[in-house]
C-alpha cells in the first residue's frame, strides 16, 4: 500500500508490503531500517545505519515527532484516502469565512473590534491574558467582523470560538 | 543554623531550595496548591501542607495562610524563592513579627528598590548612573507624551512596582503611545496590583548585564561577578550566561563597585541583584535591584563554586561571608537555557497542558533544576517555565557546546516547548562570537524561525510506522544488516524468556 | 580533528564518549550485540551497527568485527572505554594495521603493562616502589606455599592478566592456600583466558591511590592528581574520590613524579593511571597501571575542568597537552558512586531484571553517567553496573552531603540496588571523618547491614494502601488538613477537565 | 477490616474502613493521611503532615517499598487469612529438609558435595559463575546432602533447584 506523508508543505510517499514489512521510498529504493518501542511513546529507527531517538504522538488525526531537539508535525493519507480527498475538494469552494478561536485558555481582558467593523490585517481583534501575560489576537487578513461570540472579563478555553471573520474581496 | 524552614514557592525553585536545605541538615516544608500535589517540591519536602485553593492569589500569594503554616509546624524561616511573597515588604514584616526570619533584605529595601522610581532617585543621589527618563509614574497621557518627547523617541513604558518584563512597551513613535500606554497600564495592575507606569529612553543594542551581590549583617558587602541575560524574548531572559563576553577585568571593577554602591544605599542585606544595561559605547545603566534570588542564579552558582541558597540561608542565620575577591576570578564559563511551555511560532504564548514523555538529559558538564515529573501538567495558574537546564565548560564554546548536546538528548511530550528555538539560538553565528543584545530574537528572527534539519525521510518514516503499528507494540529489522530475520525472532523469544 | 570515531564498547562508557565526540562536533559509531538494540548508547549514536550475538566473545570483545564495521563506514580511529578490548594489544595493533588509529596507548606499553609480573619488574628497574611479592607467575602450589612463607602471611593471590578484582583472594594461613589457588586460577582462566597467579604481601588497612596521568606524541608527561578508591566490596571500587584526604603537598607531589616515572618507563601515550596502595606508615607501592580511561575519571574532571575523553582524542590526533601544575590544586572535591545491579545482603551477588522504574537524581553539584534507560534490563552477560552517580562540593563535607541526597532521590524499581548501602557507607562517622582502607566494608560491617530509619508505620502503611487499591488508582486525602473532604473531589474533577 | 503488615520482624496492625476509607493503627488512632499515585508505581504519601516519595511493586505475594534511598519489604494479611495460617502452622511441623535453589542464573562451575556427605555450617557446596563472577554457595546449617539436581558446567536458571539437605539432629 502506497502511505503519503506530509511534513510541512513537502509530501513524501512510501510504500509499505503488509506481507514481509518492507517499505520503500518514492525512488522506489527498498528502505533498510530497525524500528523498536522504547516505550511510553519513545522509539528507536536505524535507517541505512542512521540512529534516531524520537518520541512520536498521535496529535489532531496526524503525529507529532520529537528528534534532535526538533518538533515537527506530520499528517498521513494512504492511497484510498487521498484520492477520494482529491474529489471533495475539488468540488467545494474555498471558505471565505473564518472563526477565529482561542489559542490557549484564558481570561478576555479586552475586545477592541464589533460587528461590521472593516478592519487590515494584523489590526487588534481582542486582549487575552493567561500565565499573568496579555496576548493581543490579530486579524489574519483584511476582513469584516461578522460576530463577536466573548464578551470582556469572559473566561475561556483553548480553541473557544472568540470571533468569527469574512474575509474581505 | 535553623532546624527547620518554610518555602513559600512551588516548582523549580522550590525543590532547589529543599535540595539545598538537605545538605545543610535542615529540615523543611513544602506549601502547595491544589494542582501541585503531585509536583516534585510537595514529594521531596520533609513535611507538605496543603494551601487550599488553585490561583495564585488563594496559595502562593496567601501570605497570612503561609506564616500560620510555618508557625503550626515549628518552622523558624521562610524562604520565599523568586516572584510570589519575594519581593512583598508586607510578607516580609509579617513573618517577622510572627517571630519568623525572612531568608532576604529586610522590609525597607524590598519597598525602597520596590518602586522602580524612587530606587532610580536613590541611585542618582548615590552616583550610580541611570537611564535617562521619568522619575516618577506618569499621570496622565499628556504628560506621557511631553516626557517622550524630551528624551526622544523610540522609549520604554515599565511598570513601576514591576519586573519580568510585564506591564513594559516599546514606543516608536507618539501615534503608538496611547495605546500602548493603557495596555501597560491594564497588565501592571493585573500582575502587580499597581497600574503605575513609568517612561524611560530605549538603548539600542542594549545588553542586559547584571551583578549578583552579598549582604551580611556584619556590614560586609560583595560582588560574585555578573551575568549576561541579553538574550529575552518577551522582554523575558530565556538564555543567560557567565561571565560576560563583553566586560573586562576594569569594567567588571567599574560596574562591581556600582553594584556594592546600590546596595549600600538601600542598607541591603542577603543576596541581591543589579541589574544594568550596557551600550554599545560600554555606558552602563542602573536598571532595577531585584531584591531576591533570580532565576538565573545557578550559573554564578557554576562559576564561583558556591550555593547562593546556602549563602542566603547562612547570612539569615547571622554568620558574616567569608569571600575574597571572588567576584574578579570565575571556573570556566555557565549557560542557563530556561525550558519553557510555550508555542514558539505563535509569538511565544504559554502552550500548557501534561507532561506525558521526560527524560532529561544528564552526562558531562550538564546540571538541571527542574521542577516537574512525568506526568505533571503545566497549567495556566502559574508561570509556564519547565526547567532550567545549566552547562558548565572550560571555556563559552565548551559550555555552549554541552547545552545544544543537552538540549538535543532532552526528551519532553506533550506539550510544546522552546527547546527547538533554544539550540537555533545557540547555533546561531553571532551568539556565537558573542555578539548580544536585548534585540537579538528580534534581528535575527528570519534564521531562528528556520525548519528542522533532521532528514525528512527518517521523519516522514517514523509518522509512518508509528501509524502503520498503532494498535500492536512491533519490532522489526529489514535483514540487510543482519543475518538473517530468523535470528531476530530468536533474540526477542530470548529475552522474553530471560525478563 | 577526526571526522568520525567508532566506539567499541557498551553501557554508560560508550554513552559518554559519544556525549565528548558530539560536544567536538565528531560523529560516533556505536555497536551493539542483540540484547543492547535498546540501550541508550545505541540512541545516541549517529550512527549504529550490529555486531550479532549476545556474549561478550561474540560481540565487544570480537575485535574483527568491529574494525571491520569501522572500515566500511569510514570511521577513522576507535576509542575502547574501559573493559572489553581496552587492555587487548592485538585489537590495538589490528586497528593500527587497518589503518585506524586506537585511542589509547601502542600495543608495546599495553603488552608491557598488562602483564602484572612484568610490570612489577619494569617499575623495580626505574626505582617505583612495588609490594613485596614473588614476581612472576606461580608454577606450583607449593611455589605459592614457600613464597607466602617467605614474605608472611596475609597474603593476596592475583592473576597476572587481571584487574578489577577478578581472580583475586586474600589468603590467611597456608592451610587456605590451596584451595583459594584454584579457585582463583579457575576465575582468572573464564575472566582473562589466562589463568597465571601471583602472589604478594598482604598490606594491612592500605588505602588505594592512584594518579591519572596523561603523554602526548611530543614527550610530554603530566600528572592530573590522585583519586582515593578504598571503599571496595568483593576488590571492586565502589566509592571513589578527588582529592584525597590523606595527601598532603609533599607526598602528592612524591606519588606524581612516580607516576610520570612509571608512564614514562614504559613510553606511555594517552591517559592511563598509575595505582598505589598507601600504607598506615604513609609508604606507597606501585600496584598496577591500567592502560586506558578508568570507571572513576569523572572525579578527577570535575576537580580538574577537563573532559579526559577530549584530551584522550586531541593526544590521539596527534596534539600537544598544553596544562601546567593541573596536578597540585584541585577545584573544591569530587565523590562517584558506582550503581550496581546487585544483592548487598547477599554477598553483592549480581542481581539481574528489568528496570521497571527509574526517574535518577539532578539539581545542584550533581552529574550522572548513566547507560540504562527505564525499560532496559540489566543481563547476565555484562557488567552489572547501572549508573555513575557523581557529586561535586566545595569542599568533601558539601560533595558527600549532595552524594547522599541524590542517592536518596534516585529512584529505580525492578531490580535490586546498592543504593541503601551506599547511603549507610557515606553517612558512616569512619567514613565522614576520612578513615578509609580497602578494608573499611569488613571493619564496619555491623553498622553497614544495619536496618533502615524511615518510619516503620509510613512504610507499613504504604504496603497497605498499595494492597488495597491494588485494582484502581485512588487518590485520597483525610479530612484533617483540609477543609472538607468535597473539595479535594471538585479538584480532582476540576484537574480532570483541564487535561 | 484489620490488615497487619508484617515488616522484617515486627508486626504493624491497620483497621480499614471500606466505607470512608480512614485507617487507624495499632493503638486505635486515626491516621492523618493522603495517598496520590504519581504514576509507574511511584506514590506521594503525607502521613501527619510528613511527606514521602515512594516505589512500590508487588513481589513474591508482598511489596517491595523503596522510600529514602532504602528497599523494604512487606508482607500483608488480613484478620481471617490469619487465623486460618495459624491453624494451618499448628498442624504442621518444621521441614527438616531444603532444597538449595539458584538465587542467580549462571554456570555451575564446581561442585564440592556429593549424596550423603556430612557438612558443617557454611561449608561450600558449588560454586556458581554469574558476571563473570564466582559465586561459592554455602550450606546453610549443620546437614546432610541428600540429593544433587545439577552438574559440573551446567546454566542453571534463578530459583533452579540445586541440592536438596536434610539438616542434622
Amino acid at each position: 500500500m502506497k502511505y503519503i506523508v506530509k511534513i510541512q508543505d513537502r509530501k513524501y510517499t512510501f510504500d509499505y508490503s503488509e506481507n514481509d514489512k518492507k517499505i520503500s521510498n518514492q525512488n522506489n529504493e527498498p528502505l533498510d531500517y530497525d524500528w523498536v518501542e522504547l516505550g511510553n511513546g519513545c522509539f528507536s529507527l536505524i535507517l541505512n545505519g542512521n540512529s534516531y531517538i524520537c518520541h512520536v504522538s498521535e496529535q489532531n488525526g496526524g503525529y507529532q515527532i520529537m528528534v534532535d531537539g526538533e518538533v515537527v508535525s506530520a499528517t498521513i493519507e494512504d492511497e484510498q484516502s487521498l484520492t477520494l480527498n482529491k474529489f471533495v475538494k475539488a468540488h467545494a469552494k474555498e471558505p471565505s469565512e473564518q472563526v477565529i478561536k482561542a489559542p490557549i485558555p484564558g481570561l478576555v481582558t479586552r475586545i477592541f473590534v464589533q460587528a461590521g467593523d472593516k478592519l487590515k490585517k494584523d489590526a487588534s481583534l481582542l486582549a487575552l491574558e493567561a500565565m499573568k501575560m496579555e496576548n493581543l489576537i490579530k486579524a489574519p487578513c483584511e476582513c469584516t467582523v461578522e460576530k463577536i461570540f466573548v464578551k470582556s472579563g469572559q473566561t475561556v478555553q483553548q480553541n473557544q470560538p472568540l470571533i468569527q471573520l469574512k474575509k474581505s474581496g | 543554623m535553623f532546624k527547620k524552614i518554610l518555602i513559600a514557592n512551588r516548582g523549580e525553585i522550590a525543590l532547589r531550595i529543599i535540595r539545598s536545605c538537605k545538605d545543610l541538615g535542615i529540615k523543611t516544608i513544602a506549601v502547595y496548591s491544589d494542582i501541585d500535589r503531585s509536583s516534585p517540591h510537595v514529594q521531596f519536602a520533609d513535611e507538605a501542607y496543603p494551601l487550599g485553593g488553585t490561583t495564585s492569589a488563594e496559595t502562593y500569594l496567601d501570605g497570612n495562610k503561609i506564616i500560620r503554616i510555618a508557625k503550626d509546624h515549628g518552622a523558624e524561616a521562610v524562604h520565599p524563592g523568586y516572584g510570589f511573597l519575594a519581593e512583598n515588604a508586607a510578607f516580609a514584616r509579617d513573618a517577622q513579627n510572627a517571630g519568623l526570619v525572612f531568608i532576604g533584605p529586610s522590609p525597607e529595601s524590598i519597598e525602597l528598590m520596590g518602586s522602580k522610581t524612587a530606587a532610580r532617585s536613590l541611585m542618582e543621589k548615590h552616583g550610580v548612573p541611570t537611564i535617562p527618563g521619568s522619575k516618577k509614574a506618569l499621570q496622565s497621557e499628556e504628560e506621557a507624551l511631553a516626557e517622550a518627547q524630551r528624551i526622544g523617541y523610540p522609549v520604554l513604558l515599565k511598570a513601576s512596582a514591576g519586573g519580568g518584563g510585564k506591564g513594559m512597551r516599546l514606543v516608536e513613535n507618539p501615534g503608538e503611545l496611547p495605546s500602548a500606554l493603557q495596555s501597560a497600564s491594564r497588565e501592571a495592575q493585573s500582575a502587580f496590583g499597581d497600574s503605575s507606569i513609568y517612561i524611560e529612553k530605549y538603548l539600542e543594542q542594549p545588553r542586559h548585564i547584571e551583578f549578583q551581590i552579598l549582604a551580611d549583617s556584619h556590614g560586609n558587602v560583595v560582588y560574585l561577578g555578573e551575568r549576561e541575560c541579553s538574550i529575552q524574548r518577551r522582554h523575558q531572559k530565556i538564555i543567560e550566561e557567565a561571565p560576560s563576553v563583553v566586560l573586562d577585568s576594569e569594567l567588571r571593577k567599574k560596574m562591581g563597585r556600582a553594584a556594592i554602591q546600590a546596595a549600600k544605599a538601600c542598607n541591603y542585606l542577603n543576596a541581591g541583584t543589579i541589574e544594568f544595561m550596557l551600550d554599545k559605547h560600554r555606558n552602563f545603566y542602573f536598571l532595577e535591584m531585584n531584591t531576591r534570588l533570580q532565576v538565573e542564579h545557578p550559573v554564578t552558582e557554576l562559576v564561583t563554586g558556591l550555593d547562593l541558597v546556602q549563602e542566603q540561608i547562612r547570612i539569615a542565620c547571622g554568620e558574616a561571608i567569608s569571600l575574597s575577591s571572588v567576584g574578579e576570578r570565575f571556573w570556566g564559563h555557565a549557560v542557563e537555557c530556561r525550558i519553557y511551555a510555550e508555542d514558539v511560532e505563535n509569538n511565544f504564548t504559554p502552550s500548557p497542558g501534561k507532561i506525558t514523555y521526560l527524560k532529561p538529559a544528564d552526562g558531562p558538564g550538564i546540571r538541571e533544576d527542574s521542577g516537574v515529573m512525568q506526568g505533571n501538567e503545566i497549567s495556566l495558574y502559574y508561570d509556564p517555565m519547565i526547567s532550567k537546564l545549566i552547562a558548565w565548560g572550560k571555556d563559552r564554546e565548551q559550555a555552549v557546546r554541552r547545552m545544544i548536546r543537552a538540549l538535543k538528548e532532552y526528551q519532553l511530550s506533550g506539550i510544546k516547548t522552546n527547546i527547538p528555538f533554544l539550540i537555533r539560538i545557540l547555533q546561531h553565528p553571532a551568539f556565537i562570537s558573542g555578539e548580544l543584545s536585548t534585540t537579538f530574537i528580534d534581528e535575527h528572527r528570519s534564521e531562528l524561525f528556520k525548519q528542522p534539519v533532521t532528514s525528512p525521510e527518517a521523519i516522514g518514516l517514523m509518522a509512518l510506522l508509528k501509524h502503520i503499528n498503532r494498535q500492536r507494540r512491533i519490532s522489526y529489522r529489514s535483514d540487510k544488516n543482519h543475518k538473517t530475520p530468523t535470528s531476530q525472532w530468536k533474540m526477542l523469544g530470548r529475552m522474553k524468556h530471560s525478563r
